[in-house]
């Protein structure tokens, strides 16, 4: 069982690691988008703190639906999905193990590459870490709710938009709690709730999304 | 072992057969014929348990396929239109990527000497972008030999493969049925196998 | 006679035909009744004088898009469970009308808001959800009419719904919770000041006349989606001889 | 009577155009949607029919 989930993990990795151009693209998007919010708005420091978290956290909504309709599309594309589909272990964990496979290699780089965005930003140190914190937790739900969005989609027209229009309104808790968290710090009003809550919804996706979608590429594939 | 009773399938609107029903046990070989657009296709997906008949139901071992998940996807192996190996992998990669996938360790030994017997032993280390598709099509045929299935489900075992490489697969189903496997397929060019004479099933009118 | 014989679509197409135009009069009816409660019995509201009487359409509308949204679940949850096509019929033929009213509650409430907090748009707790479910609405029937085989189109559009349906109050204690934090309390939208007892009973009443008329719109879509979906069958080439 | 003539009814004490905004665009929605049911269903009878006919010909 865990050995067919790592095994689907490490797959995706080392595909992911043969292609590095696709990947760079997801977030170079991300820096990219994140470094227009300044140019449309105004340079100062003040309002930018004010959006920064905010910003980052929608940013990084994008970033993880741009990559996410290719999540099965590839493998659907050259038949290893109907491969996987029909191998001994439950489909729920090929989808579990393909949301985590996603989480590593667009929601770690997303970690890494946020502090620096949010001095950009002119946030205070307490707030970079809790943007880190937040999207640690937050990251996980966008992976483990879009995979729900890339199943349905699969092999359809404009599979791209289609997924983002379906998921982004699931995306509005993580989104609300997440950047809430950082703005906690800001305004000195505390953080605990929002990542309890964060925690919480986290929680929920991981229970539920991966047979929903494990459901949904049953629908798809057929 | 395998036996489908009733089975009905719609695409869109259209039904395209139903009432169909076949036994196959150890050491049988069954050829689907029919026309371009007959559901062919659709009935080997059936079959693999990939997507659900309108009608009718599939045994393996005598338990319906949604019941029997887990030993029918150790005990059978499908080969469809895609061959289901990653391009950006090597022959050797996809092979033991795919048996762990499966529940099953492939050692180097045993993948290379699949790959060698499908005549790819010069292009191992090289990944499946740069094969040609008659190549791809063998890396397919060698994760099927590897795959330890006792149930063969062919769509189309023989697109793409020259005169030798058609020669091959004659072999490798041969073989395998001679020891007891089962084999499903559909193919549109004729296929010979010495000695053995397959069931036919024609879909559609 | 059991329930699978009313799920059987030859047997829905003619019972629905005979039972729309009744649930279309008792529309007509309930909405004739509503708004002259609404509009001559119902007194001028002591804080917000006449402007308030928008709820007699706002509220209906607001609960209709919650409730539609939850009766399309149900729908889709039947069809996933059983695999009876009528009930992915209906979740699909509920949809366009529940993004109506949703459609409806939000630009009764940006009309309403303008009078009452000086803009047509402000962030509050309901109306963003109200956007959000506007959204979900939107998703599913894409969804829907970017897939070509019914059968998937069906399923599809029943997961998502479904999904849809356990995150609703998720989003919407999100909304209220970020809403609180972010502006305090404001005027609410549903809690009108004095709620006197005829203001009451007009929305109530408004509100089934909404339902009623739900019920005659979907199943008039229903119908014809079983038309068109089942047209190789004997009964409705029959059906085809009559008038439509 | 709650309304004196039916120029005050019309005016809604100054909220006229945010109450006939209102139910306006309500009526327009139901008759919109009302109509391109109505549209659709003909459309489908009329391809139906065709179909048919090529079918038993």
């Amino acid at each position: 069982m865990l050995k067919f989930l790592f095994t689907v993990i490490r797959r995706d990795v080392l595909l992911a690691a043969r292609r590095r151009g696709d990947w760079l693209t997801a977030q170079f998007f991300f820096v990219m988008v994140v470094s227009m919010f300044p140019l449309g708005i105004g340079p100062e420091p003040s309002m930018l703190r004010t959006i920064g978290p905010g910003v980052v956290w929608v940013a990084a909504l994008l970033a993880s639906l741009l990559s996410l309709d290719r999540l099965f599309a590839d493998d659907y594309r050259d038949g290893t999905l109907e491969q996987m589909l029909m191998s001994p272990s439950p489909i729920a964990l090929l989808t579990l193990g393909k949301a985590i496979a996603h989480w590593i290699i667009n929601g770690i780089p997303l970690l890494l590459i946020a502090p620096l965005l949010g001095i950009q930003f002119n946030l205070p140190a307490e707030a970079l870490w809790m943007l880190v914190l937040s999207l640690a937790i937050g990251t996980p739900i966008l992976s483990l709710l879009g995979s729900i969005g890339a199943a349905l989609t699969l092999g359809l027209r404009g599979g791209g938009a289609l997924v983002t229009l379906l998921i982004m309104p699931l995306y509005v808790p993580a989104l609300i709690f997440g950047a809430g968290a950082v703005e906690g710090v800001l305004s000195g009003t505390g953080s605990e709730a929002h990542l309890s809550l964060l925690g919480a919804f986290l929680m929920m996706s991981l229970l539920l999304a991966p047979w929903v979608s494990a459901m949904a590429l049953k629908v798809s594939v057929e | 072992m395998l036996s489908a009773n009733g089975l009905a399938c719609e695409r869109g609107e259209r039904l395209l057969f139903r009432n169909l029903g076949f036994e196959l046990g150890r050491g049988e070989a069954l050829l689907v014929v029919g026309g371009n657009g007959r559901g062919k296709t659709s009935l080997l997906r059936i079959l693999c348990g990939l997507s659900a008949p309108a009608a009718g139901v599939v045994r393996w071992r005598g338990d319906p396929l949604g019941k029997a998940h887990e030993q029918y996807g150790r005990e059978m192996a499908y080969l469809g239109h895609a061959n289901g190996i990653k391009d950006d992998l090597t022959p050797m990669e996809n092979l033991r990527i795919a048996a762990a996938l499966n529940g099953r360790e492939l050692d180097a030994g045993t993948a290379t000497a699949a790959l060698e017997r499908v005549g790819l032993s010069r292009c191992m280390d090289f990944p499946a972008r740069v094969l040609s598709f008659g190549q791809r099509r063998r890396v397919a045929l060698a994760g099927l030999m590897t795959a330890g299935a006792l149930l063969w489900i062919l769509d189309e075992p023989l697109t793409g493969l020259d005169v030798e490489g058609v020669a091959m697969v004659e072999r490798m189903i041969r073989d395998h049925v001679v020891a007891g496997g089962l084999a499903i397929m559909t193919t549109h060019q004729p296929l010979v196998l010495d000695g053995l004479t397959p069931k036919t099933l024609s879909v559609g009118e | 006679m059991n329930l699978y014989h009313y799920a059987s679509p030859s047997t829905f197409y003619p019972l629905a035909g005979k039972l729309i135009p009744w649930f279309a009069a008792l529309a007509f009816i309930l909405t004739v009744v509503g708004l002259y409660i609404g509009f001559f019995v119902a007194p001028t509201d002591f804080q917000q004088g006449e402007g308030y009487r928008i709820i007699f359409i706002h509220v209906p509308a607001a609960w209709m898009s919650m409730f539609i949204y939850v009766v399309m679940a149900f729908w889709s949850a039947i069809g996933l469970a059983w695999n009876t096509r009528l009930s992915f019929v209906m979740a699909r033929a509920l949809a366009p009308t529940g993004a109506m009213f949703t459609f409806v509650a939000l630009w009764t409430g940006a009309l309403w808001g303008k009078p009452m907090w000086g803009a047509w748009w402000v962030w509050d707790a309901r109306l963003t959800s109200e956007l959000i479910l506007l959204f979900l609405y939107v998703g599913v029937m894409a969804l829907q009419a970017a897939i070509d085989d019914p059968r998937r189109a069906d399923r599809a559009g029943a997961l998502l719904n479904l999904v849809g349906v356990i995150n609703v109050p998720i989003i919407y204690f999100s909304v209220t919770w970020w809403n609180t934090l972010h502006q305090g309390s404001s005027v609410s939208l549903t809690r009108a000041p004095s709620m006197a007892q005829t203001m009451l009973w007009g929305m109530l009443i408004m509100a089934l006349a909404a339902w009623m008329y739900t019920i005659a719109v979907a199943l008039s879509r229903a119908r014809t989606l079983v038309l068109e979906r089942e047209r190789q069958t004997e009964w409705v080439r029959a059906q085809l001889e009559g008038q439509p | 009577m709650i309304w004196e003539s039916w120029q005050a009814f019309w005016a809604m004490g100054g909220y006229g155009l945010y109450v006939w905004g209102s139910f306006g665009m309500t009526l327009l929605c139901i008759a919109a949607e009302v109509g391109l049911l109505r549209r659709h269903r003909l459309q489908v009878w009329r391809r139906l029919k065709r179909m048919k006919s090529w079918d038993t010909q």
